[in-house]
């Protein structure tokens, strides 16, 4: 049978993007096409859903190009040094448990100069969200290479094709223990709001990768077309490969990737034992 | 209860089955043309294809008695209209003998990519809403029977046309052997077991129907169109945020955005705006933005 | 039941007794009954089953083949009949045009072992882009064109025809149309006569058509021509059945049948040669007539002869010359010229009619080149092959379709012409590629035209049902044969931009088009994907939508992808889509458009709701 | 001793830097000593991008621009930077797109549609080689013939046709000032 689903007469958005950003910064910094500002929305809404209130919300970023996206959020916000940002939000959100302490970095930002403090909040899962997003590409500088480069691409630092093997950030992130792992790409803004959303919610250190797309640098080094075309490229890397040997007499794409929830588990949250453990031991002291 | 007497009657018997591309009309008619055949019956079988197994229209013509001149069926001169799918058979329904026409159809709904051409708010599919109700009406005898479903429970999705061969033995004097006998021939060995039931079923079907028996299979679900309440939306552009990306012009689902001469996006078609949001999901520069007009306003 | 169980070899059919037969099929028989050596054929609707069953006669009685176009078909055929067999060559009407070259010399020529041409004409525009009718090319190249009403008539024509070639010289078109190619009828079989090999015929002033050697020759027509109707005032291939004298009809071809069906007891003379007609037959039977009516499907053909032999017939003031007759429009003309009482024709019940046209396939690796293409706003010259219907909704992405191989040939016209703003794309088939757009493209090239030329190479001849091609690597009985580097082949045209895309991969398409499309000169994108029906059908694992992100923006349906349905669901007051599992094939197209991912395959679906309960952790 | 100062200002992005490189390298195969400094921000885009070009046949004494005699500005950001450096009798090439407020000054502003030129040829990317040819044609001591092949040199194939349709471009926009 039909399943009936009257339309909500509305007459007010549900979600209006304005409430939350700085209008004054606008237009943004950002590259025409740039994955970045859709992450943006992404992160807006998944905090609008989950009724986050703007005083009690921290964001803190690095140095890049994701590091500028927090600026134009209305909210306590923070532009940390590079590689930094998750160091300064774990004593942030040690010392006020109360903020909703919200991180957003890049590949380069989070695995490269920041990996070390990436492994330790996640080997820790002290509840801190954590929007790494991924362009694949030092942007801010004019494309060096980064932890996330695919192999072959061109760089300003790899003239003749990445020759490295690449870090698949989400996995790092699980076998160093973060609590909730996941990864989506910007062009799904539904499933990423979502995504965030459910990030948000959890209570430890939660680790988002958003597939961003680097349009003017990265997409013009490597010839990845338009930013529509680069966001229905990125689209290709979700087909899981097992599935084209069925179907077709050739892959499609030899690397797939997967999106979605990796992990979603019931490890402790490292700042509710830690007060746990405070609470004991003052209570020792007392008595 | 109109059962044809094919052994005396002049003028030829037409029978017209008629569905869509990839169903078995052909089959359905190549069997019904090898009985007639067998029992030594002049008989023509026309058919039209080349574009058919791209979503088409298939229709067969099966005409046979004494001698048989024209392969197609004269309209309004079809004694039994043989239908696969559900609108085909309305589509060929004026064929039919408007006296004793005998029509056999199976509800089994193919709807074609055109019937949901439409993105306007609370748009409605655009398929037959006709019922069996409607057409027992105007029909000298109707059965409608989900016949997919049965040879489904069967065993055998693919055996639905077999199932409407044994509903169409019942109107035609042959022989219940001479039937299972061609189809066992032409049916591939494997399935001829699985065949042989649905033509049972088939034919019970019809028998049980004609005594009165309510019967299963039966079951006709209708097309609802649910009441929707229109929300009107606009389209704002704030044009000093917007980098000429071009990511909201290749998405749009209606193509109804455009870059300007500044490179600037433009709603050039405010009349094809669906209110979808795509556009206002995935601009980068949150230049576009997707209000509803109020109910008041609209008015 | 699923297929048609593997029938008997046709030659293993017992002789002798009648077989129900399409009368494609009866050609086919036909042929190898009259002991044809070598068929060569280009696919085309209605013809295209003619060669399909002649594939299936064993290789030591026919040679039969797949030619490049019909031209070459045709050539093959009058090879062999210089070397002393009989052979045939079957075409559609438009193939006929592309033919017509070396028909209209070879008719000069005559034959020398049997040559039979068979042209299936397409009255009402069933599958083809004109309804012309081929009689008229018969007459203009001075050949006798026979037609037969049914599938008996088919075979019989056609071993006559053979028959008919050797004595009189010529080559012998045999024209059947839609209907009878189409339709299944009684056919008395018989076995296979084994003509002796004549050798070749080292007659130059015959063979060689040098003005000298046609001047001779062109006599030598007119004479056949009057000896061959002489023969066919007394010859039972026409058949003329006397009834009452008021009304004398005159007809041939599937025309008798109508006219049989409404006049069953009519005087009627049945024609087997709409070409040359036998004068004095004619002559007596409209003298012993108060009236004479030509029956005939489209051009007046027999009608305006008989008129200039001062005559008094009437016909096309009553039937048409557009379209195929019917019964109903035969009955309905003879009531018009008051040979029947108007009668009011009961029908069964009207409803309104659904409409259903033919669509692309799901998984049609065109539907995603014609999505790239529009997305472009360039105009398009198209061309013939399924990818045509890319010419309706939703795709709408063809400005125009003249013939087979017009496409580049036209849009360097249009380049030419100057006065295009646009782009200038051409798409063509990779059989029609191969069938005549190789000298437009070099054409191209050489006047240095800037239009891109996109090669929907979906390896295999698909509009017609699925035949191969020089582009396969296969031949009509599945040999293995060369294959067509069409790369190489294009730049030894002069195409230095050349680009091969996976027509399934959309950003690729996107972008590698408007890249051929920036530059300048001939520039040629090969979109490669094989057909999903053909030579095998392809059914990979399916994909679902998720009904709680699908958006209803319905981005995907622009694919016109008939896999691509509504759901019940709604979202904001419109439909949400699903996908048909029986139709979907899991090319993957709309999941990469879909702008919410609600589209994925359904196992990541399946798996996702399998482990949709919290896990432990690493 | 003559000495050219030219300045390409505008947003980060707009291949300012590129175009100073062409000029830079066709200054240097007609004989002068020149001095190339650039100046952007970290950020790729947006932002004061500008290139600076001192060239001198004789021996040059300061390589950074002081006295400016062609100056390029393509965004709203570069209107105020070259303030008080600018001759009197200099070429002052302003795209009105992106500049609303230009400069103010005894010189000579010439409005150009540079991206707009740009745009109409397929691609605002090209806005810096319309105005290179502007620039080669409107100054009389560098050759164009020169210009366009330092250009070919450094296009990459794909791009060669529209940056040559560019630069054609940008140099019929400079006929028309001339003849006006």
């Amino acid at each position: 049978m039909n399943k009936q689903v009257a339309l909500k007469a509305e007459t007010k958005k549900d979600f209006e993007i304005r409430d939350y950003l700085r209008l004054d910064l606008f237009p943004h910094f950002m590259c025409p096409g740039c994955g970045h500002g859709i992450a943006l929305r992404a992160l807006l809404w998944a905090i609008h859903d989950q009724g986050i209130d703007k005083n009690k919300l921290a964001i803190v970023s690095g140095i890049g190009c994701s590091g500028r996206v927090g600026t134009y959020i209305d909210a306590n916000t923070y532009h940390t040094t590079h590689g930094r940002p998750l160091a300064f939000a774990t004593g942030l959100k040690m010392a006020r448990p109360d903020l909703h302490v919200v991180v957003i970095t890049g590949d380069g930002d989070c695995l490269a100069i920041g990996g070390n403090h990436l492994i330790h909040a996640a080997r820790r899962n002290l509840d801190i969200t954590c929007l790494m997003l991924n362009n694949e590409i030092y942007g801010m500088t004019g494309g060096q290479v980064s932890p996330t480069t695919p192999h072959d691409r061109f760089t300003t630092t790899t003239p003749a094709g990445n020759m490295e093997p690449v870090f698949d950030a989400s996995r790092l992130a699980e076998a160093a223990g973060a609590g909730f792992v996941g990864r989506e790409l910007t062009i799904h803004l539904p499933r990423l709001r979502d995504l965030i959303s459910e990030g948000l919610e959890y209570k430890g250190f939660s680790f988002i990768e958003v597939m961003s797309d680097c349009t003017e640098i990265n997409g013009r080094k490597n010839d990845l077309g338009s930013s529509a075309e680069m966001v229905l490229g990125q689209t290709r890397a979700m087909r899981p490969s097992e599935y084209d040997n069925n179907v077709v007499d050739h892959p499609f794409r030899p690397n797939s990737m997967d999106m979605g929830v990796f992990v979603r588990s019931n490890r402790p949250e490292y700042g509710a034992t830690y007060r746990a453990m405070v609470d004991q031991i003052s209570e020792g002291q007392k008595s | 209860m109109a059962i044809l007497d094919t052994k005396h009657r002049k003028e030829p018997i037409n029978v017209l089955i008629v569905g869509v591309g990839g169903q078995g009309v052909i089959m359905v008619s190549k069997v019904l043309a090898q009985i007639c055949q067998n029992l030594g019956y002049q008989v023509k079988q026309s058919e039209v294809h080349g574009m058919a197994k791209r979503g088409g229209v298939v229709f067969s013509h099966v005409r046979f008695g004494a001698q048989v001149w024209s392969p197609t069926i004269p309209m309004g001169k079809a004694d039994v209209l043989i239908a696969l799918e559900w609108a085909e058979g309305l589509r060929w329904m004026s064929y039919l003998r408007p006296d004793t026409g005998v029509f056999i159809a199976d509800t089994k709904r193919i709807v074609p990519p055109f019937a949901c051409r439409s993105r306007i708010l609370g748009a409605d599919i655009g398929y037959s809403r006709d019922t069996p109700d409607d057409v027992r009406e105007k029909v000298a005898e109707a059965y409608a029977l989900d016949a997919t479903e049965m040879a489904t429970r069967a065993g055998n999705e693919r055996a639905a046309n077999t199932l409407l061969l044994g509903a169409l033995s019942t109107t035609l004097t042959f022989p219940v052997s001479e039937w299972k006998k061609v189809i066992s021939q032409m049916v591939p060995p494997k399935t001829v077991d699985v065949n042989l039931a649905v033509f049972d079923q088939g034919q019970q079907w019809i028998d049980s129907s004609r005594k009165g028996d309510p019967v299963a299979g039966a079951a006709f679900v209708p097309l609802v169109q649910p009441e929707v309440n229109p929300v009107r939306t606009s389209l704002e552009i704030t044009e000093e945020w917007c980098k000429g990306c071009d990511i909201c012009v290749k998405m749009c689902p209606e193509r109804c955005l455009i870059l300007n001469k500044d490179q600037v996006v433009e709603l050039a078609e405010p009349e094809k705006c669906t209110g979808c949001h795509i556009c206002e999901w995935l601009c980068p520069d949150f230049a576009i933005s997707l209000n509803p007009i109020p109910q008041e306003a609209v008015a | 039941m699923t297929a048609i169980a593997e029938q008997a070899s046709p030659t293993a059919i017992k002789t002798g007794i009648t077989h129900q037969m399409t009368g494609n099929e009866a050609i086919a028989r036909g042929a190898w009954e009259a002991g044809v050596k070598v068929a060569a054929a280009y696919p085309g609707t209605p013809s295209t089953e003619i060669m399909e069953n002649m594939a299936r006669y064993p290789v030591g009685d026919v040679h039969a083949q797949w030619s490049t176009n019909e031209k070459v078909a045709l050539d093959v055929a009058i090879g062999a009949s210089f070397s002393g067999v009989r052979a045939i060559s079957m075409m559609k009407h438009v193939g006929l045009n592309v033919a017509s070259d070396a028909l209209m010399s070879f008719s000069y020529i005559g034959v020398h072992g049997g040559l039979v041409l068979i042209v299936c004409d397409d009255p009402g525009i069933h599958s083809s882009q004109n309804e012309q009718d081929s009689r008229i090319f018969g007459r203009f190249a001075q050949i006798p064109v026979m037609e037969p009403s049914d599938a008996q008539e088919a075979l019989d024509y056609t071993k006559i025809a053979f028959d008919l070639s050797e004595r009189f010289d010529t080559p012998v078109m045999v024209r059947s149309t839609t209907r009878i190619s189409h339709t299944r009828s009684p056919v008395l079989v018989s076995e296979r006569v084994t003509p002796k090999d004549l050798g070749f015929n080292a007659d130059v002033t015959k063979n060689v058509m040098v003005p000298g050697h046609a001047r001779a020759r062109h006599p030598k027509v007119i004479e056949r021509l009057e000896r061959l109707a002489e023969y066919l005032e007394t010859s039972d291939l026409n058949r003329l059945e006397l009834g009452s004298s008021k009304i004398g009809i005159i007809t041939s071809s599937m025309s008798y049948a109508y006219v049989k069906e409404n006049l069953p007891d009519a005087s009627v003379l049945k024609l087997g040669l709409s070409f040359p007609l036998p004068k004095k037959l004619i002559q007596d039977f409209c003298a012993k007539h108060d009236r004479v009516i030509v029956v005939e499907e489209l051009e007046p053909v027999i009608e305006n002869e008989i008129k200039t032999w001062g005559l008094k017939v009437e016909g096309k003031e009553f039937f048409p010359r557009i379209g195929e007759l019917s019964p109903e429009q035969v009955r309905l003309s003879f009531e018009q010229a008051g040979v029947l009482e108007p009668v009011e024709n009961a029908l069964g019940p009207q409803f309104e009619p659904l409409i259903r046209p033919p669509v692309l396939c799901a998984g049609c690796p065109h539907a995603m080149s014609y999505t790239a293409i529009r997305s472009l706003d360039v105009r398009v010259a198209g061309d013939i092959g399924c990818y045509t219907l890319a010419v309706g909704d939703p795709l709408t992405a063809i400005d125009t379709t003249v013939a087979m191989g017009s496409s580049i040939a036209n849009a360097a016209g249009m380049y030419l012409a100057g006065t295009e703003t646009k782009p200038i794309v051409a798409t063509i088939g990779d059989s029609t590629f191969i069938h005549s757009g190789i000298p437009p493209l070099i054409d191209a090239v050489y006047n240095k035209a800037n239009i891109t030329v996109i090669l929907l190479d979906n390896h295999i001849t698909a509009m017609t049902g699925g035949q191969e091609n020089p582009g396969t690597g296969k031949t009509l009985r599945g040999e293995a044969t060369h294959e067509i580097d069409f790369e190489a082949m294009i730049r030894a045209c002069g195409v230095e931009w050349i680009e091969r895309v996976d027509s399934y991969d959309a950003a690729s398409m996107m972008q590698t088009m408007r890249e051929s499309i920036a530059y300048r000169g001939v520039s040629v994108l090969i979109a490669d994907r094989p057909c999903v029906l053909d030579p095998v059908k392809i059914k990979g694992p399916t994909m679902s939508v998720d009904a709680k992100d699908c958006n209803a923006c319905q981005g995907c349906m622009n694919l016109g992808c008939p896999a691509l349905i509504w759901s019940d669901e709604w979202y904001e007051g419109r439909h949400v889509v699903k996908i048909d599992p029986t139709a979907c094939i899991g090319c993957s197209v709309c999941a990469q458009f879909c702008p919410t991912g609600a589209i994925q395959p359904t196992l990541v679906l399946d798996q996702k709701a399998a482990k949709a309960k919290p896990c432990g952790g690493s | 001793m003559k000495t050219l100062e030219m300045r390409f200002s505008g947003a980060g992005g707009q291949g300012l830097q590129l175009c100073a490189k062409i000029f830079s390298r066709v200054l240097l195969g007609e004989g002068y000593h020149v001095s190339l400094s650039q100046s952007y921000e970290p950020t790729s885009r947006g932002g004061l991008s500008r290139a600076d070009i001192v060239a001198s046949d004789g021996s040059p004494d300061y390589p950074l621009a002081t006295d400016l005699n062609t100056v390029l500005i393509l965004d709203q950001a570069a209107a105020t930077a070259s303030e008080g450096i600018i001759r009197d009798d200099a070429i002052v090439i302003v795209d009105p797109r992106r500049t609303k407020n230009p400069p103010k000054g005894k010189f000579k502003i010439i409005e150009l549609p540079l991206s707009a030129t740009a745009i109409a040829l397929g691609s605002e990317r090209v806005t810096n080689v319309v105005a290179t040819g502007v620039i080669a044609e409107l100054s009389d001591d560098i050759e164009l013939d020169i210009v366009e092949k330092a250009l070919r040199a450094i296009s990459p194939k794909k791009f060669l046709d529209l940056n040559m349709d560019a630069l054609r471009a940008g140099v019929d926009l400079a006929r028309g000032v001339k003849a006006a």
